[in-house]
């Protein structure tokens, strides 16, 4: 028997000896190292068809969102293939699921890129979903098409913001409450990134303004308890909610809301997670007359919204809503598409090179893409529900607004980052 | 009530008369050596071997798993916690020395998120390499320590225990989200460059942390192997299988169940602890309950009791679901719970309690096969 | 003053939906000691029979009623069915049947999915129970809550009146205090068993039904809810009714005060780790039966 | 010869309003072969769950100068106190040797727990031998045949050293053949160590008793040599009056107390 252990203990320490000066004998760069770091991932230019990815959860609780981004990513995939592809070549869609996880996300971006080979990659939603899988496009020098507004405070060489950062919704928000003389604001969102950092913005914003925050609560993610929120609402004596709850939270919040004897015209609420598909299964009788904050809606004249509107419900079905994440999915394939028509090239660096001033005339009205900050301009637009469940645009910001994710242009955003 | 002649899951598997019995488990040891420290790294892109890293993290924890359910008939529904504690002290340590790296003090989420100030006090000591790496396993064993003292000395039962741990995987889960500032809320901690002064990014280095946990893997494997057929080994089967009993032999089985399920909470810090070179994220959605039962389901599969078995099933269930999931969302969850149906309704013992099974159920035509009843 | 008033209430009616989704398991859990994690896909079940219903009777008042004895019907047969495919081959292995049941709450999860599509759906509420009761001093009582209430103690009161009057309440009893002696005394034990949980499934129907007028309807409905069930099970002391009725009122209205002073999520955190701690100090819950099996 | 004493003064356990013992006072001395019979439901095994700290009792119970009751399980057991359950309970799933090494083994420390079983410790392969296992050391426990499995539980009870053994039903369902090998052990045991017994087999406990007592109704009702016992008429009127086997009538929620 003693005999045996020893075998074994040697078989041991041969293990460790292998693993160990394997791994030492592998190391690569240090951290500080930028010579060897990374290792462009070469995109596959070479065939007739180039692949493209679509990065959506296709399962999992977000799914019910994702779908529709998901949905209008691939309407744009057949128009532009249609129209004749891009650079000559027909685009390829490689649909990945990320499954509601961040990890997963992580994974497939991975995948995408490596194993497909895609030109680049459109999709995320959640923020989280998008910071797990920055350092991966970041690692391979790959492209991201981010469609979703957030909550700003981010510009990564490698992704392209095409949904709104805090300057195009939330500040434009701020300021039509503040025309309206609703000063004292109740902030409900739900507990995670973007609703906490939307609110950050919103306190410096009220501080700043001679508005007041009366009170800020946030509900779990998924939670259908709202007595308690309403009730501190109802006693806090605000003019107006600011709700940045996701969407699901929403249906119990409104319920509870209208509940309590609460309504649009007693202590409106402006929401800007609810868009049309939302508001569909929250039920206009909850929301008839509350306010949303966006850069797109289904009503939004013009068109190009008309020719959008029309291809996506004659693919998906008569009386299915567009809402703005898919507008600005769909757009997002179109500025790319422009961009690398402009480099002339797939090639990563020179559609970044080529970026900066591509206009297009979207649904939402005209969007150009920044090329310093890889957001792109887009007006703002203020809407109201209503009891038919369309949302109708009751204020916009003018013109464009140029997106200032770190909100470098407001003297009262100094202390936020 | 009728007595079910469901095959329980098999402690001790008779050898195949080939091999001496004291000779297999090295013979396997090195085998798995072989392919893991050579086969892969050389036949793998980096891509796949970094997949294969995942999986192999999730090996570990069914290492855990395996000892503490499937020697233990401890069922270990919380292993999300403990994973979870693993990975985001190593996480802690590793965005602490990437801030250091460009001259910040404070993570870039803290900056962006939090109030921007000062690095809470519960940051500061992990900024030290060692105590981060000893509290990504101590901190999950002194939990489990505290939560198994007072679980097993007040003889909790089994489905209490399982409830039990499910609430602490969502009050940990639900805690992190709300502490947004100091700990990155449902993003978790992400955007990870270095480990201990190597360059994630580096391909080369990615391989480095592949060797590191493939070689973990093995060392666990081993000693669990170890433990299994030491005295305490089979103080745990005897445990399992009748504690009233064991108690009237003048044993604690408090203490007994203890040791097995701390050891369990450590090897899931140390995968979680690892999960993160590897994959670049921690995050609450690791810790909550459908992960935690889903750390389970590849032991299940494989064969709870069989080292060996639990191992391969978690890698097996995990490449499952990412080839799967890709093409067949939805036929991957109904797969996802067939398995579940299966492997534990109808074969408690795993894949690898197949053969013995299909033996059993041959010679049982022609003699009839000794039954052996579960413990109510 | 007022804020107390209210926030009891609303602990009061939290309580309510708890104790409506927990009753079920009071008896497949409680009495049978069967860890069914599928419960949440029954509750999931009735949610969506409303719906269903509400699409096909416009309206929604009478849709809502007719839900109630259809939803508990469906998510019955459900539970029934269950127990004959699967969990009566595993009484002797608890543990087990927790996973087992936890792939087929995947599954169910994934059909829904298929069929009704992953996106959320609503119920319009009864205009009945959209507004509510002023009790005088800035202090309301949601209809929709009163409702859920009300329908909460009469199931608590029609449980309690089987459980104790009819036939096969004794013999569901007598199954549970002692299986073998009730075999022998010529009780179809196997049958009493699936009585016993269509019962148990078809009671977290209506519970579904009742949830149609708090939150959305999806896919997960039911499983954000589970846990929370069996704790106040557990909390409560395994096979007592008034336990699960005192537990889950002390928990809403805990939950209530907690959110009212910290946040939501920090309540959240406070009354699992409570929950916790209590069970450490009495593992068997606030009631229990004390039998020599379980010492 | 020399040995603690066990001692029994009021003790009673009640279930919920249920007097299963009810005071009784019992005296075993060192080297006793004690038999407890009584009719079903007359507490005998419950007298010896309260003894072995498995259910709650009142009263005293002294094992040499020490108190029992409040004592947890596992610590009275460390006192040299075992027994044997009705139904016999061995682990099934572990071969004959390591079910004997693991009752062997409750006062090793760490060191030698975490390390693989080296060799046949001494108690064992004595145990081993007083049985008659040796020959099935490797065989699973849960494949023995009944017989069998009663000799390792009372294998197991030798190598735990315990001064004191309290066997349940040890022959129930034995042949003939199994009961006189059993009783010679139990002979054979009692010479250094205290045995009780209950049983419910009068012929086994006329041969080998060297003591009896007599429970009834949680009350000790005679106490003597066989002889005594079975001519005091009280002890035939409520048992061995009516029959000398078993009584078969299954009582009511008593009999489901005796099941656990």
């Amino acid at each position: 028997m003693s005999g045996f252990s020893i075998s074994r203990r040697g078989l041991l320490a041969g293990i460790s000896a292998v693993g160990t000066s394997a791994a030492l004998g592998a190391c690569g760069a240090k951290t500080g190292d930028t010579t060897s770091t990374g290792s462009g991932a070469k995109a596959d230019t070479s065939g007739d068809t180039v692949k493209v990815g679509l990065l959506n959860s296709l399962s999992g609780t977000m799914a019910i969102s994702e779908v529709t981004v998901h949905n209008a990513l691939l309407l744009a995939v057949k128009e532009i293939n249609a129209s004749g592809g891009v650079l000559g070549k027909k685009l390829e869609p490689v649909s990945q699921d990320g499954a509601s996880d961040w990890p997963t996300f992580a994974e497939k971006a991975e995948t995408l890129i490596k194993d497909d080979k895609v030109v680049a990659t459109f999709g995320c939603w959640t923020s989280a979903s998008r910071k797990a899988v920055k350092p991966v496009f970041e690692r391979y020098k790959s492209l991201l098409f981010y469609p979703v507004q957030y909550e700003g405070l981010e510009q990564s060489p490698y992704i392209f913001y095409t949904g709104a950062t805090t300057n195009q919704q939330i500040v434009p928000a701020l300021d039509y409450l503040k025309k309206r003389g609703l000063t004292k604001l109740y902030l409900v969102g739900s507990d995670y990134v973007f609703p906490r950092t939307a609110n950050k913005i919103i306190k410096a914003y009220a501080k700043a303004n001679g508005m007041h925050v009366v009170g800020e609560d946030y509900a779990p993610l998924g939670s259908t308890e709202f007595g308690t929120i309403v009730n501190k609402v109802k006693d806090a004596g605000a003019d107006a909610v600011f709700n940045t709850l996701n969407g699901d939270s929403n249906v119990a919040f409104f319920k509870e809301y209208k509940s309590a004897g609460l309504t649009a015209k007693s202590l409106p609420v402006l929401s800007v997670s609810i868009a049309e598909e939302e508001v569909k299964s929250i039920g206009t009788q909850y929301l008839d007359g509350q306010l949303t904050a966006w850069n797109y809606y289904e009503t939004t004249p013009g068109a190009a919204n008309t020719k959008f509107v029309a291809a996506y419900q004659a693919a998906y079905g008569k009386g299915k809503p567009t809402s703005d994440p898919m507008e600005a999915a769909y757009i997002s394939l179109y500025l790319w598409k422009a961009m690398v028509e402009k480099a002339g090239s797939f090639d990563v660096t020179k559609v970044k090179a080529a970026s900066d001033g591509i206009e297009l005339d979207a649904p939402e009205g005209k969007v150009t893409v920044d090329g310093a900050t890889q957001h792109v301009y887009k007006t703002a637009r203020i809407g109201k529900v209503g009891s038919d469940g369309l949302i109708t645009e009751v204020w916009n910001s003018g013109k464009p607004v140029k997106p200032d994710p770190y909100l470098k242009g407001y003297s009262w955003a100094s202390q936020l980052s | 009530m009728t007595t079910t002649t469901t095959p329980a899951p098999a402690a001790v598997t008779p050898p195949p008369p080939s091999l001496p019995k004291r000779l297999r488990a090295p013979a396997a040891l090195a085998l798995g050596a072989v392919l893991l420290l050579g086969l892969a790294p050389a036949v793998l892109s980096d891509f796949r071997l970094n997949l294969l890293a995942k999986y192999l993290c999730y090996a570990i924890v069914a290492v855990g798993v395996s000892l503490a359910w499937g020697r233990g008939g401890l069922m270990v529904l919380g292993q999300g916690v403990f994973f979870g504690l693993g990975g985001y002290a190593m996480a802690m340590h590793l965005k602490l020395t990437d801030a250091a790296a460009t001259g910040e003090t404070l993570p870039d989420f803290m900056q962006l998120y939090g109030t921007g100030e000062t690095l809470p006090w519960w940051w500061k000591p992990f900024a030290d390499p060692a105590f981060a790496l000893a509290m990504t396993v101590l901190l999950p064993m002194t939990l489990a320590a505290l939560l198994g003292f007072f679980v097993f000395r007040r003889r909790v039962k089994g489905a209490y225990f399982a409830i039990l741990s499910q609430a602490l995987a969502a009050a940990l889960s639900i805690w992190l989200i709300g502490q947004q500032a100091t700990t990155g809320g449902t993003n978790g901690l992400t955007d990870i460059h270095g480990f201990f002064g190597y360059s994630l990014d580096d391909p080369v280095n990615q391989r480095m942390v592949y060797l590191i946990i493939a070689t973990v893997l093995l060392l666990l494997m081993t000693g669990a192997r170890r433990l299994f057929t030491s005295r305490y080994g089979e103080l745990l089967v005897a445990v399992r299988d009748s504690e009233e009993r064991v108690r009237f032999l003048g044993y604690d089985p408090a203490n007994v169940k203890l040791v097995a399920y701390v050891l369990a909470a450590g090897t899931a810090g140390l995968a979680g602890a690892l999960f993160v070179p590897a994959v670049g994220i921690i995050s609450p959605a690791l810790i909550g309950i459908v992960p935690s039962i889903g750390f389970v389901i590849g032991a299940a599969v494989g064969g709870r009791a069989s080292l060996v078995g639990a191992v391969l099933g978690a890698i097996a269930v995990a490449w499952t679901q990412s080839t799967l999931s890709d093409a067949f969302p939805a036929a991957w969850t109904y797969l996802q719970g067939l398995l579940f149906v299966v492997a534990v309704g109808f074969l408690p013992g795993g894949l690898a309690s197949l053969g013995a099974v299909l033996r059993r159920r041959r010679t049982a035509t022609a003699t009839t096969a000794p039954t052996t009843g579960e413990r109510p | 003053m007022t804020v107390v008033l209210n926030q009891s209430l609303t602990g009061i009616s939290i309580g309510a939906v708890l104790l409506l989704i927990a009753l079920g398991l009071t008896l497949t859990f409680g009495q049978m000691g069967v860890i069914n994690m599928a419960h949440g896909e029954f509750i999931m079940a009735g949610a969506y029979t409303t719906y269903v219903l509400q699409k096909s009777i416009s309206s929604a008042g009478l849709s809502l009623l007719a839900a109630l004895p259809i939803a508990f019907l469906a998510a019955g047969a459900m539970g029934a069915l269950l127990e004959w495919l699967l969990i009566r081959r595993l009484y002797t292995r608890p543990l087990d049947t927790l996973l087992v049941t936890w792939g087929v709450s995947l599954m169910l999860q994934q059909l829904a999915r298929d069929i009704f599509g992953a996106p959320n759906v609503q119920t319009t509420a009864p205009d009945l129970l959209t507004g509510n009761i002023a009790l005088g001093g800035g202090i309301t009582f949601a209809n929709n809550r009163l409702f859920i209430l009300g329908l909460a103690l009469l199931s608590v009161l029609a449980l309690t009146l089987v459980l104790k009057l009819t036939p096969l309440g004794r013999r569901i009893r007598a199954v549970v205090q002692n299986r073998d002696l009730a075999e022998v005394s010529g009780i179809a034990t196997g049958q009493v068993d699936r009585i016993t949980f269509f019962i148990g499934s078809g009671l977290a129907g209506i519970a579904g039904v009742a949830l149609t007028l708090v939150g959305p309807i999806g896919p997960t409905t039911g499983t954000n809810y589970i846990v929370d069930a069996f704790l106040v099970v557990v909390v409560g002391g395994i096979g007592q009714l008034k336990g699960s009725v005192i537990t889950a009122f002390a928990l809403g209205i805990l939950q209530s005060v907690l959110e009212y002073s910290t946040t939501l999520s920090v309540a959240k955190v406070i009354v699992l780790v409570a929950i916790v701690a209590f069970l450490q100090w009495r593992p068997q819950g606030l009631y229990t039966l004390r039998t020599r099996s379980l010492a | 010869m020399s040995g603690e004493q066990l001692t029994v003064r009021g003790l009673r356990v009640t279930f919920d309003g249920f007097t299963a013992v009810d005071g009784v006072d019992l005296d075993i001395h060192p080297g006793d072969l004690r038999f407890l019979i009584g009719p079903n439901g007359a507490g005998k095994t419950t007298l010896v769950d309260a003894v072995t700290g498995l259910v709650k009792a009142t009263g005293s119970v002294r094992f040499g100068d020490q108190d029992l009751l409040g004592r947890p399980v596992h610590k009275i057991a460390r006192m040299g106190i075992g027994r044997t359950f009705q139904t016999a309970t061995v682990f099934d799933r572990l071969t004959v040797l390591q079910n004997l090494d693991i009752a062997a083994g409750a006062g090793r420390g760490p060191w030698t727990m975490l390390r693989p079983r080296k060799n046949i410790p001494e108690p064992v392969a004595k145990a081993l031998e007083t049985t008659g296992l040796t020959h099935l050391r490797d065989r699973l426990a849960g494949t023995l045949a009944h017989g069998q499995k009663q000799w390792l539980e009372i294998g197991m009870l030798l190598v735990q050293d315990v001064r004191l053994l309290l066997l349940d039903e040890p022959v129930a369902g034995m042949s003939h053949d199994e009961r006189e090998a059993t009783g010679t052990l139990l002979q054979h045991i009692s010479a250094d160590r205290t045995v009780v017994v209950i049983e419910h087999d009068m012929d086994f406990m006329r041969s080998y008793a060297r003591s009896v007592s007599v429970l009834h109704a949680g009350k000790v009702l005679s106490e003597g040599t066989v002889a005594e016992v079975q001519a005091d008429t009280r002890v035939q009127e409520v048992y061995l009056g009516r029959t000398t086997q078993p009584d078969p009538a299954p009582a009511t929620a008593v009999a489901v107390a005796e099941e656990a």
